[in-house]
């Protein structure tokens, strides 16, 4: 099934740690491998703290992985200098939509200049008039009024403001987006409009996304394949649909259990599975495939069972 | 509670300027060191007013051997821990202070006395020194050569005897505590720790003369801010506000307890003529001392605590030995104490001459001189002064702790210094013998022939001779005054103020006051 | 419960879909962050008086030359000490009348000083305008907080960025360096400095720039490392954005409201540090004037001539307090949370 | 913690190295040798005062021996006072400054933490206004103009206490005052700004929530919170208070260290201000490094164990 | 059922910079005895204004312009601040949304639980430590002993979301408000929360406010649901008529954005278009209207009372109007309808 898609990111035991030798070191992402396949949404969840922003920061080369490969179509980007022109060439290829609606952008910027930095940087606009019109355009696609780009971020809603970091990214033409859980901060009824928003330019453009998030039922909405992940590991990664009616790994199983569904028929019957870290984790696990395009963290016997 | 205190009638407390630095008679080298030494020892002599009366020696005494030799004999006098006060004491102490290994800087004013100028320069043992116990009371010293001013000399603090117990148990700490030292003066300093910013004596009744002794305790207070001390002497926390500055002196000058006494001390300016050959340059010097308004700056900035002087001798400090008339009275320094008056036009004009003359280019000149708050208002007037009357002048101050300005002055850092010099002796000698050539404490390096000769003159030919040394030292005042190869700006006198009912506190001629007499009512 | 209201039945028609679909029209009223921050400031009553005040005071201080009446170091030495005197108007502590052992005398009469002579707030121990002496004071007072400042912009901001942004062993070396410098009471860094160059205006700055910047540099540091994670920041990086643009674009903008804050304490913790160093004797030199050296020539004649130390004192707390109240001012300004 | 504590001391000992390093040769650049009236001293006479200072030594040596001194205690003689040990000068001055210095940040910090809450409780009402003014004026007003006040008022003329000198309790007050001021308004404005953020906070909702009256809140909750990021200006107010009672001593004729630093100044005593700048920077490292501890005892989550930094 | 809480008419305002701020516009509501009412609504809806004002914790800026709030018939909005400090935390206590930084930093949290209790009982010291302790193991905290000696700091979230809500429970408040307890916490950690909170209602049977953006949680948990929005309610009932039954347009929306397991990634998500209005001008009609995509002429001019669909279910929409044209709700809806008439049906037989 794989072998007929191409992957555009390859993620190759990748680790992540932070404070290295000192007594609070921190194994944010700890081992992890996996591929995205060009044009699918890929999408990454588990509890807080588990390593999901660590891996999609790594992956985007805002951490210097302290191990492992990350190939961006088949180049290994891991081990790219700050400044060379590969990297620069890099970072218009691949870009990041941000958590935080207030946070993400700099509230001294206006619009404009907010969206613009990336044509600046690369030189994509030739003079004043192709950035403005750049610019509008850009605007134009994240359904807000181009006549808006002289104001200031804080005088837009979340969800505008959401839009305006999409349109950040999609300036420089990229064609691989980390989406680190772009509606968690929103407000329910605003959530939609950018989930459809990033829909929409997935399938204008060809995109490649990676979504990481919270919010179970919007990440199997939106996702081709899901990878599971808890402390540092991927523990499961399928497809979206396989994940939720068939989840192996009790982690997936007690998130799953947990997701509140907005039915309380559903609601009052439902069973939750409680999960014990020292139970089910243990050295001789390893990542692995267990049926066609199902991957899971277990030992060898365990996958045996599935296989 | 109030913070206005009774006043008793046994207690006297005073307002120093500063902190004592040692009681060591052999390093003291200042006032507040002398006065307090002045307080709690005894030398030969002690001066009871302008008058030189027996302290330890029994009289006064002549000098025999063609004024070369001194033998006092000593009273049967106790220190305060009731030892016998000996004619050794008085050896060890002197010895000791020429002894180099002391590094006393009163060394130098043992010259003249056999031998010592050689003990200084480690060139002999101080155990040769000219001064020798001739039995335990009796004190003989032996001269090089006759020294005129010899018996006001014994009044000085460098010359009192030395407990040499104390010493050996101090060492090198001796004076810096008065724990363990012992004093035959009529007071006896109490628990005080060199720095301390107040201080208590208390009378000792081993004092050979304890009897005239009227007050059982002396108390010094150290205040730096002038409101303060003025504050406290109004409150009548102290009797007695000394050493007052220029600007308070001004405002408190009409206080009827406002008194003031004249020092043996001037203020001048040098030039440094060593770096510039402009300043050798008579006119030059003129027209600086012209362009000064002494008066004003007495006046305005001095608060009157600063007396006109012709020249750098000082009044007050000497009289003629036939017609006991002032130094500074004499008519041939009156004559000359024009070219130390203020004449702003004469200043320009020669300013201009000199200029001319020397052909200086640049007139940018620094004045280095103390930085107290007095000090430096009166250089910034005369920076004043002397900016607006010599034109092109362009003067900056460079006000530097006391330590500083004498370290400038040594080594000849500066253009133009104020100068002040004390005098270590009742004597014109002290004031003219700086300003031969050669001699280390000539910063400016000014250079007079027939000067120097008149100061030699008077110390040797004439050593003998009062009339003819007198003369000497007159003639020798005058080329100077003249030649204005020092500038004298003023004369200083010490502000003070006084409750009415302390009486008979007199001021020295060595600066120090005899605390023996004084008495409340 | 509420009774269903009469209604004319044609209000009830659906609203066309496109006039209803909701414009993305904004609600705020269109004002730049700046913009709004005046509009807070000035809100403010007592910032805004106080600014006003060392606007007057800056102007004063800048055109001194126009403003004062006199030479602030022309020497009159026969005027020397008279208390103020404005005009002829009789009013208390301005009518030329000094206590003199008791009496009340006029002092300009007494030093013949012809009519029509005055000066408003008296003169000094050399008969120089303290009005005018104050005026070039403040100006040399201020010239010191300008230069600090000035070191606080030009070595604490560089400072603080690179150690923030850089981390790590950079920034831990750059921090031993601050804490040692902070170790040492800054006055007595001064006083050493004050000790081997010679006092003047050249040392205060020099004193002040080897320890002034030490508080801004750590302020910096700590927002730096707090911007640096936020996300506009990591994106401006993801495009590809080199270190120093950020800094110029994201970094220091958004440090902008810290930076004026901290300006506003520098400024008076300069004027006092001169003011200090005045009064120890290692200051300003003379005969130029700066409002230490005038408070403490005031402080020491105050018993009888109140007025030369009343006058600089009340021009250092103005400027003290304003600058206070000010920097309190643009803090609450800065911040869009104090909206209230 | 131990390890922590110790790690500090052991900076703390580094800084001071440096800090002795560079004063000692700070003083070596300063022109001229300490010997007042050298021209008075016979060149045998110096020979021997040299020696007797160490001058003579190349300055290398020189240096040795001083930082090696410094590990005994030892900070050479005064040039001022001859012989003198500073160390024992500064022993003997140091009762008063700290005593003073003590009560100037005892006197300081209360009133200030009241001013403070006081004004951040009663926040934006004229009582806030008033607390406020008190504490910019405290910062305004230079130590040594409201000495001079402070003595001229409260003691010249009202009798309230004496003008100046050192004797009883009494005559700390006025020092105590005119050094409060600073640290006062400093702890005041600080207060009242932690506080405010306090008040706002969610756990003093809680606390509200919980049915605590206004004044349980502020006394049980807000406060405490408010007082621990005071603690950490206290370094900076030992500061302020070192050098205001330089001047304050001055003023008021104590004899503290402080004035003895000046006068050090004025005299040029260069081992005495060497020796005094080491001792103030020891000073204020100790304050810094116990506050620190105490930071972290008083705040349960600052864990020192992990480098007690931000 | 005994109502033990009834608001009427509840107007609260802020005045800001820019002016008044009307968040609350007109707010009724009651809770009865033992049920959970949960009160749902975008960010800025005026929830926490809402409770808020019941316990009169609102900010120094505002000001409750109308209205009652009845507890036991009493008007708490008449009490005195010394009456109100009596029901706070103990007839009335409130759960607040974040645990990270609601309790204080520096006190044990054994102290913090045990408050409450020392404020309005009159018990030793000792027992209300004892008592805290047993409500800490009740709430889920293991080894509640030694841990009530560490502070807040040591706790994970969600055991800090515990500890709060042992704090409000300490002394077995009458109503119990919960103001978006679990939104910050992980699902799972969200999920052991609200069961926590079922399981007490039960075993100390308080009533319990519960506000929440999250539909999925509300449908865990409440028996009534109120639907808020700026500064209004726009629909209220039993939670099965609400989910099943909703009549509001935006009631619609918030269920029909909410993808659930079963859409699938073809179907587009719908969305609420639009921003909410802006509450220092609120519009003269419904609030709604302008992202309404069901707007009547009628919705821009006035604005709609409540209309009664059962005796326990209520929306303010014009469309209930007699003289309203028929709609069609999104398709979402209408399967839900569809759900509940099969429901009701089954329910019939
Ligand atoms: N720069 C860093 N230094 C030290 N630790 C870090 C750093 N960044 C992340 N961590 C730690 O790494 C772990 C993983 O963090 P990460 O942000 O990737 O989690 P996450 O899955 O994105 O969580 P969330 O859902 O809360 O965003 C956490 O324990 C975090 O504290
Ligand atoms: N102190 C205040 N000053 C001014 N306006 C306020 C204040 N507190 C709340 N508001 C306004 O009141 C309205 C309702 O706020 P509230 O906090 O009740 O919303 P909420 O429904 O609880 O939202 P969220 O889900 O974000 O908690 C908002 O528009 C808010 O801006
Ligand atoms: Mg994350
Ligand atoms: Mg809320």
């Amino acid at each position: 099934m794989a072998e007929d898609r191409n992957p555009i990111v390859q993620v190759k035991h990748l680790k992540q740690y932070f404070n290295i030798g000192k007594a609070n070191e921190v194994k944010a992402v700890d081992d992890v491998s996996f591929n995205i396949y060009e044009g699918e949404t890929f999408g990454l969840v588990g509890e807080s703290g588990s390593g999901k922003s660590t891996t999609g920061r790594s992956i985007i080369r805002l951490y210097k992985p302290t191990s492992g490969q990350i190939l961006f179509r088949g180049e290994d980007i891991s081990k790219l200098k700050n400044r060379s022109p590969k990297m620069k060439k890099f970072r218009s290829e691949m870009q990041m939509i941000f958590q935080d609606p207030y946070a993400s952008l700099n509230p001294r910027m206006k619009v404009k200049d907010i969206i613009a930095e990336g044509l600046d940087i690369h030189g994509l606009a030739k003079n004043d008039d192709e950035r403005t019109q750049r610019v509008e355009e850009l605007l134009d696609m994240v359904h807000l009024n181009p006549e808006h780009m002289t104001r200031y971020p804080y005088e837009f809603s979340g969800g505008q403001r959401q839009r305006i970091g999409i349109a950040r990214a999609l300036a420089v033409d990229p064609q691989f987006i980390i989406a680190d859980e772009p509606i968690s901060a929103l407000d329910v009824s605003i959530q939609a409009q950018v989930v459809n928003l990033l829909q929409d330019i997935q399938r204008d453009r060809g995109l490649t996304y990676m979504f990481i998030a919270h919010d179970l039922s919007m990440v199997k909405y939106i996702s081709d394949r899901i990878a599971v992940m808890y402390a540092g590991k991927i523990v499961e990664l399928a497809d979206a649909d396989e994940i939720y009616n068939n989840p192996l790994h009790p982690y997936t199983q007690s998130l799953l259990s947990a997701i509140p569904v907005p039915d309380p028929e559903i609601e009052k019957t439902r069973e939750r599975i409680d999960f014990d870290h020292s139970r089910h984790f243990n050295d001789q696990q390893r990542f692995q495939e267990v049926q066609p395009g199902h991957f899971l963290y277990c030992d060898d016997q365990t996958a045996a069972k599935f296989k | 509670g109030s913070a206005v205190e009774k006043d008793s009638k046994d207690t006297l407390s005073i307002s120093s300027s500063d902190v004592i630095a040692t009681m060591d008679s052999s390093l003291n080298t200042d006032v507040i060191g002398g006065q307090n030494l002045t307080n709690t020892m005894e030398g030969l002599y002690r001066f009871n007013g302008k008058k030189l009366v027996p302290g330890v020696a029994t009289k006064v005494v002549e000098p025999t051997n063609n004024g070369k030799t001194y033998t006092f004999p000593l009273r049967h006098s106790k220190w305060s821990n009731g030892k016998p006060v000996t004619a050794h004491d008085f050896v060890y102490a002197w010895r000791r202070t020429v002894d180099p290994a002391t590094a006393s800087q009163y060394a130098y004013i043992f010259e003249g006395i056999k031998n010592a100028a050689d003990i200084s320069a480690g060139k002999k043992s101080p155990k040769t020194l000219g001064v020798k116990a001739l039995d335990d009371y009796t004190l003989q010293v032996t001269l090089d050569q006759p020294i005129p001013y010899f018996t006001k000399l014994m009044a000085n603090s460098t010359f009192m005897p030395i407990y040499k117990p104390s010493v050996d148990k101090a060492g090198k700490q001796y004076g810096l505590h008065s724990k363990g030292m012992i004093f035959n003066g009529p007071f006896k300093l109490i628990n005080w720790n060199v720095s301390d910013n107040s201080w208590t004596e208390v009378k000792n009744n081993k004092y050979w003369n304890a009897k005239k002794v009227k007050l059982h305790k002396v108390e010094y207070y150290v205040s730096k801010d002038p409101n303060t001390g003025l504050n406290l002497y109004d409150s009548n926390r102290v009797n007695r506000l000394e050493k007052i500055s220029g600007d308070t002196a001004r405002q408190v000058a009409n206080y009827n307890t406002f008194s003031k006494d004249k020092q043996a001390a001037t203020f001048y300016i040098e030039t440094n003529q060593k770096k510039y050959a402009f300043f050798r340059n008579k006119k030059i010097r003129q027209a600086i001392s012209y362009s000064i308004d002494r008066d004003q700056l007495n006046k305005n900035i001095l608060g009157n605590t600063g007396g006109f002087t012709a020249s750098i001798v000082p009044s007050g400090i000497a009289e003629n030995p036939t017609t006991g008339k002032d130094f500074s009275d004499e008519p041939a320094i009156k004559s000359v104490a024009k070219y130390s008056s203020y004449n702003p036009k004469l200043a320009t004009k020669l300013w201009k001459e000199g200029i001319k003359e020397t052909g200086q280019k640049d007139l940018s000149f620094n004045l280095v001189g103390d930085d107290t708050d007095t000090a430096k208002k009166q250089n910034e007037y005369i920076q004043g002064q002397m900016e607006k009357y010599l034109p092109g002048l362009k003067l900056t101050l460079n006000n530097v702790p006391f330590k500083s300005r004498l370290n400038k002055a040594e080594t000849g850092d500066f253009d133009m210094i104020v100068t002040a010099w004390n005098a270590d002796y009742p004597d014109p000698y002290t004031f003219l013998q700086i300003l031969t050539t050669g001699n280390a404490q000539n910063d400016g390096k000014w250079s007079n022939k027939e000067y120097d000769d008149y100061v030699k003159k008077s110390a040797t030919t004439d050593a003998n001779d009062k009339q003819a040394r007198w003369n000497d030292l007159v003639q020798a005042t005058k080329i100077l005054t003249e030649e204005q190869g020092a500038i004298p700006l003023y004369q200083s006198y010490q502000a003070n103020l006084t409750r009415k009912n302390v009486k008979n506190y007199l001021v020295t001629p060595n600066g120090a006051y005899n605390l023996v007499t004084v008495f409340k009512k | 419960m509420e009774q269903v209201p009469k209604i004319p039945k044609e209000k009830f028609k659906l609203l066309n879909k496109q006039d209803n679909e909701a414009s993305e029209s904004l609600g705020t009223p269109s004002l730049t962050y700046l913009q709004d921050v005046r509009r807070r400031l000035f809100s403010n009553k007592v910032a805004t008086a106080c600014l006003i005040i060392l606007g007057l005071i800056v102007l004063i201080s800048i055109f001194a030359p126009a403003v004062a009446p006199h030479n602030p170091n022309a020497q009159k030495v026969e005027y020397s000490n008279l208390p103020p005197k404005l005009g002829n108007l009789n009013i208390p502590g301005f009518n030329g009348m000094q206590d003199m052992g008791g009496k009340e005398v006029d002092a300009y009469k007494q030093v013949g000083a012809p009519k029509g002579t005055y000066y408003i707030l008296g003169t000094d121990y050399l008969g120089r305008d303290l009005l005018s002496r104050i005026i070039y004071g403040t100006r040399l007072s201020l010239i010191v907080a300008v230069l600090a400042t000035l070191v606080d912009l030009l070595i604490g901001i560089p400072y603080g960025i690179v150690s923030g942004w850089k981390g790590g062993r950079v920034d831990t070396f750059l921090q031993r360096i601050v804490e040692i410098v902070s170790s040492i009471p800054n006055l007595i860094v001064v006083i050493l400095m004050m000790i081997i160059l010679k006092p003047g205006l050249t040392s205060i700055i020099i004193a002040i720039a080897l320890t002034g910047w030490v508080t801004m540099a750590r302020l910096i540091r700590a927002q730096t490392f707090q911007l640096k994670e936020q996300e506009y920041v990591l994106a401006a990086r993801t495009l590809g954005e080199s270190s120093t643009k950020i800094a110029s674009k994201h970094l220091i903008p958004n440090l902008s409201s810290t930076i004026i804050i901290q300006t506003m304490f520098t400024i008076p913790n300069a004027i006092f540090f001169e003011a200090f160093l005045s009064f120890i004797g290692i200051g300003i030199p003379a005969p130029n004037a700066s409002l230490g050296t005038l408070l403490s020539d005031g402080q020491k004649a105050f018993r009888f001539l109140p007025y030369q130390m009343w006058a600089p004192a009340i021009i250092l707390s103005l400027i003290m307090i304003a600058t206070n109240l000010l920097g309190d001012g643009l803090r609450d300004a800065f911040d869009p949370q104090s909206s209230d | 913690m131990t390890k922590y504590i110790l790690r500090r001391i052991l900076y703390l000992f580094l800084t001071l190295f440096i800090i002795a390093s560079i004063t000692f040769f700070l003083m070596k650049l300063l022109p001229g040798t300490p010997f007042t009236n050298q021209n008075r001293l016979s060149p045998e006479q110096l020979k021997i005062v040299k020696a007797q200072y160490g001058l003579d030594q190349p300055v290398f040596i020189q240096y040795i021996r001083y930082i090696g001194g410094l590990f005994q205690g030892n900070l050479g003689t005064s040039f001022q006072f001859n012989n003198e040990p500073v160390t024992q000068l500064i022993g003997q001055r140091l009762a008063p400054s700290m005593q003073i210095g003590a009560q100037a940040m005892i006197v300081g910090t209360i009133f200030g933490i009241l001013l403070g809450a006081i004004a951040a409780i009663r926040k934006n009402t004229w009582v806030d206004t008033l607390a406020t003014f008190i504490s910019i004026l405290g910062l305004s007003i230079p130590s040594f103009v409201l000495a001079v006040l402070l003595q001229f008022y409260l003691a010249f003329k009202w009798h309230i206490y004496p003008v100046a000198l050192w004797d009883n309790f009494q005559s700390s007050v006025l020092p105590t005052l005119a050094l409060a001021a600073l640290p006062l308004g400093n702890v005041a404005r600080f207060m009242r700004t932690e506080m405010v953020d306090v008040m706002s906070s969610d756990y003093i909702e809680l606390a509200k929530s919980k049915g605590n009256s206004n004044w349980q809140v502020v006394t049980k909750h807000a406060l405490r919170n408010s007082l621990i990021p005071v603690v950490t200006i206290i370094g900076p107010m030992a500061v302020s208070v070192m050098t205001g009672s330089m001047v304050v001593e001055n003023i008021f004729s104590i004899p503290g260290i402080g004035e003895q630093f000046v006068k050090s100044i004025t005299t040029n005593d260069y081992p005495t201000i060497m020796g005094l700048t080491i001792f103030y920077s020891f000073l204020l490292i100790l304050v810094i490094l116990i506050v620190d501890i105490l930071y972290g005892l008083i705040d349960p989550r600052i864990r020192l164990g992990n480098g007690g930094k931000e | 059922m005994e109502r033990i809480l009834d608001v009427k008419n509840l107007h609260v305002d802020f005045k800001t910079y820019n002016g008044t701020v009307h968040a609350i516009r007109g707010v009724d509501f009651h809770l009865n005895d033992g049920e959970t009412l949960a009160i749902v609504g975008e960010s800025g809806s005026g929830k926490s204004v809402t409770v808020r004002s019941v316990l009169r914790l609102l900010a120094k800026n505002a000001s409750i312009s109308q209205g009652e709030v009845l507890y036991h018939g009493e008007d708490l909005l008449k009490k005195s601040e010394k009456e109100m400090d009596n029901l706070r935390g103990n007839k009335i206590s409130m759960i607040f949304q974040d645990p990270m930084t609601s309790l204080d930093p520096t006190m044990t949290i054994g102290k913090q639980v045990a408050e409450p209790l020392l404020i309005h009982n009159k018990v030793s010291k000792a027992d209300a430590l004892k008592r805290a302790e047993e409500v800490l193991r009740l709430v889920g905290i293991p080894n509640p002993k030694a841990r009530m000696k560490d502070y807040p700091h040591q706790f994970s979230g969600g055991q800090r979301q515990r500890i709060v809500i042992a704090i409000a429970i300490v002394d077995y408040p009458e109503i119990l408000i919960a103001d978006e307890p679990t939104t910050a916490l992980d699902v799972t950690v969200q999920a052991q929360i609200i069961d926590l909170l079922r399981e007490l209602q039960q075993k100390i049977g308080t009533s319990i406010i519960f506000i929440t953006h999250d539909l999925g949680v509300v449908a865990g948990i409440a028996d009534r649901v109120a639907v808020m929005y700026a500064g209004k309610f726009v629909e209220y009932g039993s939670v099965d008529e609400v989910f099943y039954d909703p009549q509001h347009p935006y009631t619609w929306g918030l269920l029909d954005s909410m993808p659930t397991l079963n859409t699938s990634e073809q179907d587009r998500l719908n969305s609420i278009p639009g921003t909410p209005p802006n509450l220092l001008n609120p519009p003269t009609g419904d609030a709604f209207a302008p992202r309404n995509a069901y707007a009547l002429q009628i919705d821009t001019e006035q604005q709609p009372p409540f209309f009664k669909v059962t005796k326990t279910h209520y929306a303010a929409t014009w469309l209930l109007h007699p003289d309203a044209p028929k709609v069609t709700p999104p398709v979402s809806i209408q399967q839900r309808f569809k759900k509940y008439q099969a429901w009701l049906e089954g329910d019939v037989k």
